[in-house]
């Protein structure tokens, strides 16, 4: 039998659909757009397909993420700080603090050895400084969102941003080319400005080694290497770090089929 | 809106919010006559005193037979009643800062729109005691000095002085200390013979001391029906009619009674295995005080998942120190309460400041699971150091803790889902605890 | 022939021009992107104008800048603040006039001023996204359609949608929300529009306003947004005509600038 | 030799008060091995009992972003104010490694949690609250005080392992007296002629006081003065304002000079506690009853003490008249809950008495002023324009 995580993130939706063995069979992952439950159904059937499974194999899905009441055909939830944490263990098993970077909000994790939540974090009320921030960059200066990272480590002298508002980032930007800085400076600027906010969030939470980076900015190289520097030690990330949150949750579903962990709170 | 899907989730009851039984009638009679009260005074053109739940005095203003308000539970009842947000933007539209407590505002709205609660009146002011307990009453009553030009008294009670500086019985700070605290009631009662042309009446004030003595005793012994499981109150809103009702009678036998009614139910509880939470699954603390412009909601996202509050730190520093043991000497009144407001007050705020210890204590005597830190934007006395105290419980003690934010009074700052997302990954940590725990 | 003054706004999002002639009358104005560059987006502003106008540049003989950018721009003779420049501009159109609110693309500015036209206090919101012009111009965005439709939209609207995020960018996935639950655009934009109205009422508020407050501002462009405001306050708002509201900075500054000319000519007798 | 210019002694000690690693104490523990040094919060704290014992008292005054705040974030609430963030940043960083005690006043909310936080989680400074009475007006007030500060004493010299004579502390009124005599010639000078003294540059010379022994500080203040006397600038057409709000919290350099920009400033309340006391302390009598009588009885005022012998407003029009002002910037600390409070209760009198005033915020942490700028020119524009 098979099970599945969906992530209804506010940016991106993920699936992972996951064998007996823990193993990852398949991944999905489409903008989340308008339709929550559609974007879920999309991602899952993506998922699906790579694993070259039918839906009907699969015996429990748990959706997780902001739009995780949104998904129809879920048969549990779980927030999202337990599926990252849950994930970045299983993805390397001695990670004790996750940071998750997300579309809209950035989390801290601390974790136990089990992938348990001991301590978490999360932006409150002002998406300042999230994933959007870097989306508006990449808007404003018509540089791809992939290769921002690339442009942001050619910076050597990055601008100092006085806003993280997601929203004047863009005039922000356009200011500092009006005042003649190089692109790649401000976009240097730009990543400084959320890595340092980020770890700002993971310290409240308190730091210690592995740290586990995820999300869809863990995608980004060059936040990446400021995190770690920052953090004041590497930090794991992998090509299946955007995917945590699923990953935890299709973890979370395997459970409950084996064990019947979770409470009768959580399924309903 | 979206229709209701097959996984909709189950209905969860929600227990009421308020007492029940005859314990809710006498705590509604209490506070209608306590409205009634303040109206009368201010129909007879009778002075009112505006005081603080955090040392109110009300031991020496009640002796004056002068009715005392307490701005900040008539600033709760407003969010209560879904109305703070609009006494708060008339405040904050005469220029008072976004970013400073809502009680203060909810209550300057008040003022502002002529007295109008909705609840009853609030008369203007002719005394005002404010403790240093809270450094935000002294700005308060400044404004009330400028709005209504009536004294406005400091009552100065040092305390607190930092870890490892208790001013210990016995010790020369503690003679100063009560030496000026006992200057102080001497001071303040002048002042009240003044504003009411009453004489003091020291067999009335032993007798209020009494009362006290009394209502102190009895608030202990209610607290501790909570160490029950499953919890006979919900700390977080039944406590609040607790609350109300030791502040506005303290020193009233009525208060008293109302305690023993309250302690009667609780005890029947007990022995019916009845909890203030059905099938409690989770003992919390709270710390911090609750979202009482979204109470219904914010109790709502704990009673979800079986979670009762089996207390709260603010049914310790909010009710004026009456948890922390208060045994008045009737033979030697004055300095007496010198002395118990001086080492009341001073345990009650290093409970706030210097909380772990208590707190510690409590989790173990009130078999808590986790302790839910409640930062509310308004207090700054309450949730300064929230996230200091929390990180330190969780490395030194082990003991998980819970930060949320939202605020008192002012509906602008609660947010649903961001709550909900935090809530229910503490349960669901709590939870993977709780299997950790089994399988070692 | 008698002196012409230039008043430019750099402002955030738009950068406006104005000719205006000795006794107020405006011969010209231009309104273009601000973009990267305040000191081209300048030149071609006026540029644009003269052209408008029909007259040469020699024969401006002062140039006042307002705005965000008012110091990036090296033409200028004289940098004024925007405030100064609403103020002034409104009590030129409306003499009665003693509060303006200026909606403009990135703040909101609560202007209370004397019956001279002098400032006499004011408000501005925070620097948070969430109720500017910025946020509405995003949300038309999103919808595929640039500013042009706002107004269209929030016209056609029957039943705003209720929009309660502090946030922006969270305002942005209510919006999403609502349109995934099948609300209509125009009930949408409408509902932004709304949010913003309140938005800017609060910050009105906070100056005491007196009516007849007058509204100024790329945000006149929208009716909706002084319905909004003459609803929640319960008072009227003047608008300038002509599309006069969303030039009252640029407008103010040129008149200004004849205050400014005049001043000097009195004090130094050589030509400027 | 040329004499030495104001712009010079201005320099040299504005790279003293900008740095955050307190160079001028370091320096001070170099050459007195062993010494001790007592740091303390805003607004006031009787140096003079430091002093005498030996001690080196150190004024808390915040860093802008010269000291970013990096681990204290994450032990205070998301709606406290700059100042006990960075006080709180400076220990956690180990930039305070110097402290052996430290003292906060219990000033307002923030400031008696701070302590707390303090304690918990640095044990080798010994952390404390320093009674300042709150009922001032109270005959038992300056008897409780005298008290308290002998309390405090006791300490110190338990810190500083010795004992303090009343002759020693009357040594070190002294020194104390000098400096505040010095400051409030230089503030003479900044009231009467602005032009030859800035803002910013009186601010400095202000301020440094708080971060080196005083005695040197006074030496700085004398070579100022000394240079200022020789300058003979020329008056600018500015509006003359009062500043307030300065008296916890302080507002970034380049704030300040944002707004001498646009007008002068000719009175302020920018590290009030350093001129706290407005006239000598008696030499004579108990030392530290003197000290006690100074703070409660002869001593200015700020919106963290209530004493009704001093309403607010009232002192704040008194100091705008007697500084020939004619107009006002009513500013707070971002946060700040009594310094926001306050606010309201200035603008409304000035409204009354019709004195123009600008109400703003700031942020010891802030690096942009285009905001602050356009406010304190609009504010300067609608006094200085002629308008028809
Ligand atoms: N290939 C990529 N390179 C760089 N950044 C990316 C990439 N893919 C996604 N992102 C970033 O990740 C964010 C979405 O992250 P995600 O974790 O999916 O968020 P959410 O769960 O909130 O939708 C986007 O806002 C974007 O900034
Ligand atoms: N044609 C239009 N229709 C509707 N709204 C408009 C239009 N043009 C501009 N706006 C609104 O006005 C805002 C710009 O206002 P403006 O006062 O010019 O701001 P700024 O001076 O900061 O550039 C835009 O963000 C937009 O919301
Ligand atoms: S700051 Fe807190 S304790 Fe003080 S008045 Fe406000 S709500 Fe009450
Ligand atoms: S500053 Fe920007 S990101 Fe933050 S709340 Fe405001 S609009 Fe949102
Ligand atoms: S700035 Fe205000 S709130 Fe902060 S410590 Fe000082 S007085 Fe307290």
């Amino acid at each position: 039998m098979l099970v599945a995580g969906v992530d209804v993130g506010s940016t991106q939706t993920k699936a992972v659909v996951m064998n007996e063995k823990r193993e990852v069979l398949g991944k999905g992952l489409v903008p989340t757009g308008a339709r929550l439950n559609e974007a879920g159904q999309a991602a899952f059937e993506e998922a699906l397909a790579r694993a070259g499974a039918k839906e009907s194999e699969v015996g429990f899905v748990v959706g997780t993420g902001y739009g995780r009441y949104r998904v129809e055909f879920g048969d549990a939830q779980v927030t999202e700080i337990s599926c990252h944490a849950r994930g970045a263990v299983f993805l390397f098993p001695n990670t004790r603090t996750v940071l998750d970077i997300g579309g809209q909000d950035t989390k801290g994790i601390k974790v136990g050895p089990d992938g348990q939540v001991i301590d978490f974090n999360m932006n409150d009320k002002c998406a300042a400084g999230t994933g959007r921030f870097l989306g508006a960059a990449s808007e404003a200066l018509e540089v791809p969102l992939p290769d921002l990272g690339a442009l942001a480590l050619s910076g050597r002298n990055p601008v100092k941003m006085t806003t993280t508002c997601t929203v004047f980032a863009e005039s922000e930007i356009l200011g500092w080319l009006a005042k003649g800085r190089h692109v790649e400076d401000v976009v240097a600027g730009v990543h400084k400005a959320i890595a340092s906010r980020s770890v700002g969030l993971l310290r409240r939470v308190g730091i210690e080694p592995e740290v586990t980076f995820t999300g869809g900015v863990s995608n980004n190289e060059a936040m990446v290497e400021l995190i770690s520097e920052l953090v004041g030690m590497p930090v794991n990330t992998s090509s299946e770090t955007h995917h945590c949150g699923a990953l935890g949750a299709a973890l979370f579903a395997l459970e409950q089929i084996l064990t019947g962990a979770m409470t009768e709170r959580q399924t309903v | 809106m979206t229709s209701p899907t097959k996984h909709e989730r189950r209905i969860v009851i929600r227990p009421p919010l308020s007492l029940a039984g005859t314990t809710r009638d006498e705590n509604r009679t209490l506070i209608r006559d306590w409205w009634a009260d303040l109206d009368a005074a201010e129909n007879e053109g009778r002075p009112v005193a505006n005081v603080f739940v955090m040392g109110s005095m009300a031991e020496i203003l009640r002796t004056f037979d002068m009715p005392i308000s307490f701005p900040e539970m008539t600033s709760l009842q407003t969010a209560v009643r879904g109305r703070s947000l609009e006494y708060i933007t008339t405040a904050e539209d005469a220029g008072y800062s976004p970013d400073i407590c809502g009680y203060v505002k909810a209550d300057v709205g008040v003022h502002l729109q002529g007295g109008d609660h909705p609840m009853g009146h609030l008369p203007k002011p002719s005394l005002v005691v404010a403790t240093n307990l809270c450094n935000t009453y002294i700005k308060w009553g400044e404004i009330w000095e400028r709005m209504y030009e009536c004294p406005v008294f400091v009552f100065d009670i040092p305390g607190w002085r930092g870890s490892g500086f208790e001013t210990k019985k016995g010790s020369g700070t503690f003679r100063d200390d009560v030496r000026y605290v006992e200057a102080q009631i001497h001071e303040l009662i002048a002042l009240a013979e003044e504003v009411t042309g009453r004489r003091f009446d020291i067999d009335e004030f032993r007798e209020t001391l009494g009362h006290v003595n009394e209502l102190s005793r009895l608030f202990q012994e209610v607290l501790e029906l909570n160490q029950h499981r499953p919890a006979p109150f919900n700390a977080l809103t039944e406590g609040i009619n607790l609350m109300g009702i030791v502040n506005a009678y303290r020193g009233s036998p009525k208060g008293t009674h109302f305690l023993e009614t309250a302690k009667a139910e609780f005890e029947e509880r007990i022995a019916n295995g009845v909890g203030a939470v059905p099938d409690e699954r989770f003992r919390l603390l709270l710390v911090g005080t609750a979202c009482y412009s979204n109470f219904r909601d914010f109790a709502g996202l704990f009673e979800d998942w079986q979670g009762v509050f089996a207390h709260s730190d603010y049914m310790s520093f909010a009710g004026g120190a009456l948890d922390r043991g208060i045994v008045y000497d009737l033979d030697r009144p004055f300095e007496s309460m010198a002395e118990q407001m001086v080492l009341s007050t001073q345990e009650a705020m290093g409970g706030m400041f210097w909380g772990q210890d208590w707190l510690t204590e409590v989790v173990r005597d009130w078999d808590v699971d986790g302790i839910v830190f409640h930062g509310v934007k308004s207090c700054r006395t309450v949730s300064t150091g929230l996230p200091d105290e929390r990180e330190w419980l969780l490395r030194h003690r082990d003991i998980p803790g819970l930060f949320i934010q939202s605020d008192l009074v002012d509906p602008r700052l609660w947010s649903e889902a961001q709550l909900k997302n935090r809530i229910d990954a503490f349960f669901e940590s709590l939870e993977s605890r709780r299997a950790a725990g089994a399988r070692r | 022939m008698s002196d012409i003054t230039a008043g430019i706004d750099l402002g955030s999002t738009y950068t406006k021009a104005v000719l205006v002639a000795a006794d107020g009358t405006i011969l010209g104005r231009h309104e273009g992107k601000t973009g990267f560059h305040f000191a081209k987006a300048a030149d071609r502003a006026l540029r644009e104008s003269l052209d408008d106008a029909g007259v040469d540049r020699d024969d401006v003989t002062y140039v006042a800048t307002t705005g965000f950018g008012r110091y990036a721009a090296d033409l200028r003779d004289l940098a004024i603040t925007e405030l100064t420049c609403h103020a002034y501009a409104v009590h030129v159109l409306f003499p009665d006039v003693r509060t303006v609110l200026d909606v403009g693309g990135q703040l909101v500015k609560a202007i209370r001023m004397d019956d001279k036209g002098r400032v006499q206090g004011f408000r501005l919101n925070d620097k948070c996204a969430a109720g500017s012009g910025a946020f509405l111009e995003k949300t038309v965005r999103y919808l595929g359609h640039d500013v042009n439709a706002i107004t269209g939209y929030s016209e056609k609207a029957t039943k705003p949608v209720s929009v309660s995020s502090v946030c922006a960018v969270f305002a942005e996935s209510e919006i999403i929300n609502h349109l995934a639950a099948g609300e209509k655009e125009e009930d949408v934009t409408a509902g932004a529009v709304v949010a913003l109205a309140g938005r800017a009422a609060q910050v009105l508020k906070r100056v005491k306003p007196e009516p007849p407050c007058a509204l100024t501002g790329g945000l006149t462009r929208v009716p909706l947004v002084r319905r909004q405001l003459e609803e929640i306050l319960g008072f009227e708002f003047r608008v300038p005509d002509r599309d006069l509201g969303a030039f009252a900075g640029a407008y103010g500054a040129g008149l200004l600038a004849h205050q400014r000319l005049r001043k000097v000519r009195a004090t130094e007798p050589v030509a400027v | 030799m040329t004499a030495e210019t104001v712009e010079s002694i201005v320099d040299e000690t504005r790279t003293i008060i900008e740095d955050p690693s307190y160079p001028m104490a370091r320096r001070w523990l170099e050459e007195h091995p062993g010494g001790k040094v007592l740091g303390h919060f805003q607004v006031y704290f009787p140096e003079e009992l430091a002093h005498a014992a030996g001690v080196l008292p150190l004024k808390v005054a915040g860093f802008d972003t010269a000291l970013p705040i990096r681990k204290a974030d994450a032990h205070l609430a998301a709606f406290v104010c700059s100042i006990a963030r960075s006080a709180l940043e400076l220990v956690m960083s180990g930039t305070f490694d110097l402290l052996d005690m430290f003292v906060f006043p219990p000033i307002c909310d923030v400031a008696r949690h701070s302590c707390a936080v303090w304690a918990r989680n640095f044990e080798d400074v010994d952390c404390q609250i320093i009674y300042l009475p709150h009922n001032a007006a109270s005959p038992a007030a300056v008897p409780y005080l005298t008290g308290e500060y002998r309390r405090i004493l006791r300490e110190i010299e338990e810190v500083a392992s010795t004992r303090v004579s009343d002759e020693a502390l009357r040594r070190s009124i002294d020194v104390f007296n000098e400096n505040r005599r010095l400051l409030r010639e230089l503030y003479r000078i900044k009231r009467d002629t602005p032009w030859n003294l800035s803002a910013v540059e009186a601010y400095i010379l202000t301020r440094a006081a708080g971060v080196m022994p005083r005695e040197q500080h006074n030496d700085i203040l004398r070579r100022a003065l000394a240079a200022i006397e020789r300058r003979d600038a020329k008056p600018q057409d500015r509006i003359k304002v009062v500043f307030s709000g300065g008296f916890c919290e302080q507002p970034p350099l380049d704030l300040i000079s944002v707004l001498q920009d646009a007008c002068y400033i000719v009175d302020d309340d920018f590290m009030v506690g350093l001129r706290w006391i407005l006239e000598d302390v008696a030499a004579d009598g108990d030392p530290l009853e003197a000290l006690a009588d100074a703070y409660l009885n002869h001593s200015d005022y700020s919106p963290v003490q209530h004493d009704p012998r001093k309403p607010k407003e009232d002192m704040l029009l008194h100091k705008i008249e007697a500084a020939g002002a004619e107009a006002a910037i009513i500013a707070a600390a971002k946060m700040c809950e009594p310094g926001l409070e306050e606010q309201v209760g200035y603008s409304q009198r000035l409204y009354d008495v019709g004195i123009p005033h600008l109400v703003m915020e700031f942020e010891e942490k802030s690096n942009t002023f285009e905001q602050t700028r356009m406010e304190v020119e609009t504010f300067a524009e609608s006094l200085l324009f002629e308008f028809a």
